[in-house]
């Protein structure tokens, strides 16, 4: 990404280097799943005032060893001890009395109730008349005042946006000066400005002596913040390292066991192939107004914007899962009437969710299952599903977009998240659609599949096909995209071509100067 | 008692009307009463309600009733006791009680309800007996092995079968009962008389104590080829029933009390009961029919549209 | 390259900005709270509900029949307190039925056969079923049977036992005893179960409301893998919820041993369908994690409204199934539509 | 430039090779779907049950009595096929008692009364079906009220309607007409009901996993959302399916016309509960997204069993009930602890 060029391997940390007791440790842990070893005997220390990110590719075991850290679960083998003491089998209630708060990365937050309700859940605080609803509802204010989120307390959680949701766990995890701060992947659902309220708070967190544990596939925010990183792979803890004395590449490697290539993508400033999509004053109420653009065959369009500036409404209305107040969506030059969800698909439009777990896969289904599903007809013999043309259909597909699995008519569930979405990107593939919405694709998964993703991306565009691509990390859409635009108050507000795409004119543009956020 | 509010004269009378379930004759019943109206070219309106063999349902029914002020109550009633405060508390809202098929405890009978037609349940049973105790001695069985499909949710149905039962060994002595299970139902029924006549190979009778549980008796008897070997004896008529009896080959006799009867004589003693005339007597008889193979074209004769 | 494309659009409003002002305030409310939604269309179909059968049913407006009219609502209205919990908790029971009338069986058992003095064999009857509802929720927590099937299991088991025990034919009360009379006497003009089911929803409404027991309830609810991680001991709080149902059951099955005078194990046949269509039509979702005792307490109402107003109106016995039905879905369905979020992606 | 994305992270074994030797293949078959391990751990239950009952209940194996359990099982298994996938899709339905029962009305007044020939009547039977079944998927996939909802009202009004119809009285069929005969005569020695479930499980477990409409169950029930986005028309899908089981129900309720010999409302009470546990005892799970037919199959046959056993055995009819409920709640309770050594430590 952006960072240092020279390859020089870092030296590895003196692990007795003396800094007291550490708060947390895992000595010796394993955590074994049915069919998965998920963590092979890992040592681990974080002391007081460092900020030490949790590296490793998906399914490298990060999530797994915050679990134990935070005693959701118990390991299968070895131990864990908070502030010197073991946890054993106490559980989250005792991991929480020892100072440790976590955001997991699963977002866990109840939706039927306030966001107030969600910060006490498990410790509400008692009142003379059962308890004090409105000792909870300042505590709850009083957190987001401290983390400088705007967040209605009041408001339940299910109206909110993922972001905001987001936000809701890190104050969760913030609200009750902790020993340790665990956050894992709490970024990954959100734009620069929230992310830099995230950063900040851990810094001054970290001064104030507390530990954290920030998990990240973002290698910028790492260099930001960490002062060390413990990289995982393959269940086992392969090095902690310094950030200031080691490059992202050498990092990189560690990361995946081998020497990472040089990769970028190819961009072109224009095309001239057909245009495919052409959306006219598009509303959608009640963000959207007057949004119009075109996007052409064998292009990769990015679509940059702020948190909730209506990014995902635009997909989804394009994809006919959210309807349109006004304007025309056209595909291929012709005036869709009614876009309903199943007319746009036939007509070639495929879109993919941001949140892939809650609405991207259907987890006990087979990941080819998952890939078909789009389009039962193709994989078809004489009205019955065929398994031959499925396996041949899925394989193509597999190798093409090089998802990893040694069978895939196993659940979808047992891939990693970057495996994941690439099956589902790979779902339009075989319903052959000619527009591609792509919302998030990159969320939570590891630099080495964000690569490929943005290969594919551009595969696929080199097949005559249009790729529309959202991404809240604003760093990636000049790596990618041929074109941008730049959703603002509402409206469409600047376009920029490669190679003129860079980070700073997307994020000057995503804020407009005037009401730009001081924080960067 | 107290004159009633709601009634009167010129006027429409309300009347309400308490079902047990939802077997045939109750339909007759209803029939019975509606019939009894019309012929009395009385303006009635009937405020109805089934209780689905259940005393709690009974007991909202019966308040509402009462609290509504009807003239009368014609009911049958879930239980001998469980349904007493019902009665009771209609009785002493100065409603009068009328009482058919089922009633209350005999005191509570004396205290609250002003007539019964009764089809006594033992009778009703024992009749069935006589008959089919006369069809075994006649086939030259003295010691028959009987079935029973029983209704015993209700408590009438286990008055039914002590009337049979003492009957019917009153009459032979070797009489065993070999098999007893619940199937009201006709669906209930035919499966569990077919596992039944599995059960018990050497089976010489099924009595079924209620409309389903004769039905699924005879069917399973056909089902199972053993037409001649094992005879029905059955509880309440009904089209299919009257046809099957015409029959002849499995069902021997079924006994039957007219709800279209029993409807008319409750109608009538409510009508007494509201113009303030004593009753001679609290119980009225219902009359209980014997129908033999050689009645049942009368009956489907008689009953065109299976009403009992 | 760059090019401005549209700089006129005005900006919208900034979001999450509390609106100012009473009115204000009363609108934020109710975009919020859904269920307030319901509770006003609950309402407002009661009142409609009153003025007919004011108007059409003879008999409806007088003092016997609204007591009366208590009187049901007791019996339903009990259990549907549990059974808001219940349901919130993401669970179901189906048992409520068998369980009442068991109940009334061992009461009366208690007090003729084992000569319990009343207290103690209510005392009894209450622990008995929170015992068998305990067991249910073991099931559900503990051993991971659905509670469909874990309490379907418990209705069989309980109709059994009590028309086993008791050649399903009523148990008298003793009838020189003054509790039981009591329990089905009035208080202040108001019958007993009627005060005992709003006692009932008093308690019930402030332990879902300002209890960690409730609100773990709705965070189970809501998202049960969430509450775990937050600590909330989601088993023992399931096998509490389904113990605490057990007991109102067993409480309504006293108070219907008490109208009826004996115990009957064939009684409230199909209660549960009652109990929970209440709730549901109250606003509570089956899915769990939304709901509230004030609408369950209108479900209540109106369903014994409808259940009323059909015999009074004279409605043929077997149409008024029918009716019931029909009712019963409209009602629900009216109140999906009413709290569905206009624009929803949402679909499930 | 564009290269090759990733030629060095070496997956242990390429992609998609299947393992080697048939005994790893079936270890793997075992360890990847649960449902096996339920089949395997049901059958073994029944053969025990089977050599139970041989040495204990007189007159359980015979030719007469087996074919008897068919007819049984049938009544269940038709209707337990559609509810297979009714609760893949995570819905339930729990009106197909009524609806049997109506539909064996309907099918008996059709030729009585209208005087239609046999199978007219029952194209219309099936037809009427499929259409209350389709009102209820409307009413859930359209206006979203929970299906257990949509099918309790439904059961109701289906229930009131038959009775009402028909006073409650059966509907003899004519006497002098072939179909209906066949219908409750054999086939090559086997009951026509059961060769009609033997058949409706073969084409179901056909449409279960190799159509689009079957795998489209499967993804709505495992995730309504995400089949949604992917393009599956999950309100078409849930409608077709709530008519299917309409259908299937008033399928039923011809062959029990025919067996009975007449229309009766009353009848099929409760036979919901008995279609629903056999397809949780097949192992289906009640929060969707995972079952199979075969599996129902072999629950159909147990519960079945179950019944006939305890009345061979002689057992008290109430009694019964409670047996009935223990063994149900425990052959789900091994069930779902079967499944689960194998599966996540995922608890929700
Ligand atoms: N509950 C579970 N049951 C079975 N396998 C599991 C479970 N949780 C995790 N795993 C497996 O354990 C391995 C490690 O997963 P983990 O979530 O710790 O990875 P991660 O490093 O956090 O990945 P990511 O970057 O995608 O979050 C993966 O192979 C995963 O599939
Ligand atoms: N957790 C969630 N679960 C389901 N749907 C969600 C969730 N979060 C957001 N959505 C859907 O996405 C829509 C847009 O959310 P959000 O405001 O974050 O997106 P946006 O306005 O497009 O912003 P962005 O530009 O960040 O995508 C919401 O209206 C909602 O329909
Ligand atoms: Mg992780
Ligand atoms: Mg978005």
């Amino acid at each position: 990404m952006s960072e240092s060029t020279a390859g020089t391997p870092a030296p590895p940390l003196d692990p007795a280097r003396d800094r007291g007791a550490p708060i947390a440790e895992a000595r010796g842990v394993s955590q074994v799943y049915p069919g998965v070893t998920a963590l092979d005997g890992v040592d681990f220390a974080v002391h007081a005032g460092e900020v030490r990110a949790l590296l490793g590719q998906n399914g490298a075991g990060k999530s797994t060893l915050i679990r134990l850290l935070s005693g959701v679960e118990t390991p299968s083998a070895g131990e864990v001890l908070l502030g010197g003491r073991p946890l054993g089998d106490g559980g989250v209630t005792a991991a929480s009395a020892a100072g440790v708060a976590t955001c997991y990365q699963e977002l866990s937050l109840v939706p039927g109730v306030t966001v107030a309700e969600n910060l006490a859940m498990g410790r509400w605080p008692r009142g003379r008349f059962g308890i004090d609803t409105r000792a909870m509802v300042e505590r709850a204010r009083a957190t987001f005042e401290r983390l400088g989120a705007d967040i209605d307390v009041l408001a339940e959680v299910a109206g909110l946006t993922l972001a905001q949701q987001q936000i809701v766990e890190i104050g969760r995890a913030l609200q009750d000066d902790p020993r340790l701060l665990i956050l894992d992947e709490p970024t990954s659902a959100l734009a620069a400005a929230e992310v830099d309220l995230v950063l900040d708070t851990v810094k001054r967190l970290a001064a104030q002596g507390v530990a954290v544990l920030y998990v990240s596939h973002r290698m910028d925010e790492i260099r930001q913040i960490a002062d060390t990183a413990t990289v995982m792979r393959n269940g086992k803890v392969v090095e902690t390292v310094s950030i200031a004395g080691s490059d992202t590449a050498h990092i990189i490697e560690l990361m995946i066991g081998a020497d990472p290539e040089e990769r970028a993508v190819a961009t072109r400033p224009a095309t001239s192939g057909e245009v495919l999509l052409s959306v006219a004053d598009l509303d959608v109420a009640p963000k959207l107004r007057g949004v119009s653009f075109e996007g052409r065959a064998g292009e990769v369009l990015g679509i940059a914007g702020l948190l909730g500036s209506g990014r995902t409404e635009l997909l989804q209305a394009i994809a006919g899962f959210r309807p349109a107040s006004g304007g025309t969506i056209a595909i291929a030059g012709s005036v869709v009437d009614r876009p309903t969800a199943s007319r746009m698909l036939s007509l070639g439009v495929g879109m993919t969710p941001e949140d892939r777990k809650g609405r991207g896969v259907v987890p006990g289904l087979g990941i080819d299952e998952n890939i078909v599903m789009s389009d039962f007809g193709a994989v078809s013999r004489g009205g019955a599903l065929s398994a031959g043309a499925i396996a041949t259909a899925t394989r193509a597909l597999a190798e093409k977009l090089n998802i990893k699995a040694h069978d895939l008519s196993r659940p979808i569930s047992t891939l990693s998240g970057g495996n994941q979405q690439k099956a589902v990107i790979a779902r339009w593939l075989h319903a052959d659609s000619r527009v591609l919405l792509l919302d998030e694709p990159t969320r939570g998964v590891d630099v080495e599949a964000k690569a490929q993703i943005y290969e594919i991306m551009r595969a696929v565009a080199d097949t005559g096909k249009l790729v529309v691509f959202v991404s809240s990390e604003v760093e990636e859409l000049p790596l990618a995209c041929d074109r941008v635009l730049v959703l603002r108050d509402g409206g469409l507000r600047e376009e920029f071509r490669a190679p003129d795409i860079s980070l700073p004119v997307l994020l000057e543009a995503s804020m407009a100067s005037g009401e730009r956020r001081t924080t960067r | 008692s107290i004159p009633n509010a709601g009634g009167g004269d010129g006027g429409t009378e309300r009347i309400g009307a308490l079902y047990l379930d939802s077997q045939g004759f109750y339909g007759g019943v209803k029939k019975g009463v509606q019939d009894a109206a019309d012929a009395d070219s009385k303006k009635v309106d009937f405020i109805e309600s089934t209780s689905a063999g259940d005393v709690s349902k009974e007991s909202s029914f019966m308040n509402t009733l009462t609290s509504s002020g009807v003239s009368a109550i014609i009911m049958s009633a879930v239980s001998t006791d469980g349904s007493v405060p019902a009665v009771r508390q209609a009785s002493e809202a100065g409603i009068p009680v009328i009482c058919y098929n089922t009633c209350v405890s005999d005191d509570a009978v004396d205290q609250y309800v002003t007539a019964w037609v009764l089809g006594d349940p033992l009778k009703f049973g024992g009749d069935l007996g006589k008959q089919a105790a006369e069809y075994f001695t006649e086939a030259g069985v003295t010691d028959p092995q009987m079935g029973v499909i029983n209704c015993e949710q209700y408590e009438v149905c286990q008055q039914r079968f002590k009337g049979f039962s003492e009957a019917l060994t009153a009459a032979l002595p070797g009489t065993t009962f070999v098999a007893n299970q619940e199937g009201a139902e006709v669906d209930t029924a035919v499966s569990t008389a077919e596992q039944m006549l599995s059960a018990h190979p050497d089976l010489d009778g099924i009595y079924g104590e209620a409309g389903g549980a004769t039905v699924g008796a005879y069917k399973a008897v056909h089902t199972r080829g053993l037409v001649g070997q094992v005879a029905v004896f059955g509880s309440d008529m009904t089209s299919d029933i009257a046809a099957e009896l015409a029959d002849g080959s499995v069902l021997k006799a079924v006994v039957d009390i007219s709800g279209i009867e029993a409807g008319k004589l409750a109608f009538a003693a409510a009508q007494d009961a509201i113009d303030g005339t004593e009753p001679d007597e609290k119980v009225v008889a219902a009359p209980i029919d014997l129908y033999l193979t050689a009645d049942a074209a009368g009956w489907s004769e008689t009953h065109p549209d299976g009403l009992p | 390259m760059t090019t401005t494309l549209d700089p006129t659009t005005a900006p919208t409003r900034p979001g999450g900005a509390p609106r100012d002002g009473a009115v204000g305030r009363v609108r934020d409310t109710f975009r919020r709270n859904t269920t307030l939604v319901n509770i006003v269309g609950l309402l407002v179909a009661i009142v409609l509900l009153y003025l007919y059968l004011m108007f059409n049913a003879v008999g409806f407006f007088t003092v016997a029949n609204q007591s009366g009219l208590l009187r049901d609502a007791a019996l339903i209205g009990i259990a549907a307190t549990g059974m808001t919990l219940v349901i919130i908790a993401g669970e179901i029971d189906v048992s409520t039925g068998p369980a009442v009338a068991l109940s009334s069986v061992i009461v009366a058992v208690a007090m003729t056969q084992w000569g319990l003095p009343a207290l103690l064999a209510i005392l009894l009857t209450l622990v008995v079923g929170a015992g068998w509802g305990a067991l249910a929720g073991v099931l559900r927590a503990r051993f991971l049977v659905p509670s469909f099937i874990a309490t379907l299991g418990l209705w069989s088991v309980l109709r059994g036992l009590g028309q086993f025990g008791t050649d399903a034919l009523p148990v008298p009360l003793p009838i020189d005893e003054p509790v039981m009379p009591f329990l089905t006497g009035t208080i202040v003009g108001v019958p007993t179960p009627a005060v005992v089911m709003i006692v009932a929803f008093l308690v019930f409404a402030f332990v879902a409301r300002k209890t960690a027991f409730g609100r773990s309830v709705f965070a189970i609810g809501g998202n049960a893998a969430a509450a775990r991680l937050a600590g909330i001991k989601v088993a023992r709080v399931r096998i509490v919820l389904f113990a605490i149902m057990g007991m109102l059951g067993a409480l309504s099955g006293v108070l219907l041993a008490a109208r009826l005078g004996s115990g009957n194990a064939g009684a409230a046949n199909g209660l549960e369908f009652d109990v929970i269509a209440a709730v549901v039509i109250g606003g509570t979702a089956m899915s769990g994690g939304r709901g509230s005792l004030v609408g369950t307490f209108l479900g209540v109402i109106f369903i014994t409204l409808i259940g009323n107003g059909l015999v009074l109106l004279g409605v043929d016995s077997f149409l008024q199934s029918v009716v019931r039905g029909v009712i019963i879905v409209l009602a629900v369905l009216l109140n999906v539509t009413l709290s569905r979020k206009r624009g929803s992606l949402e679909e499930n």
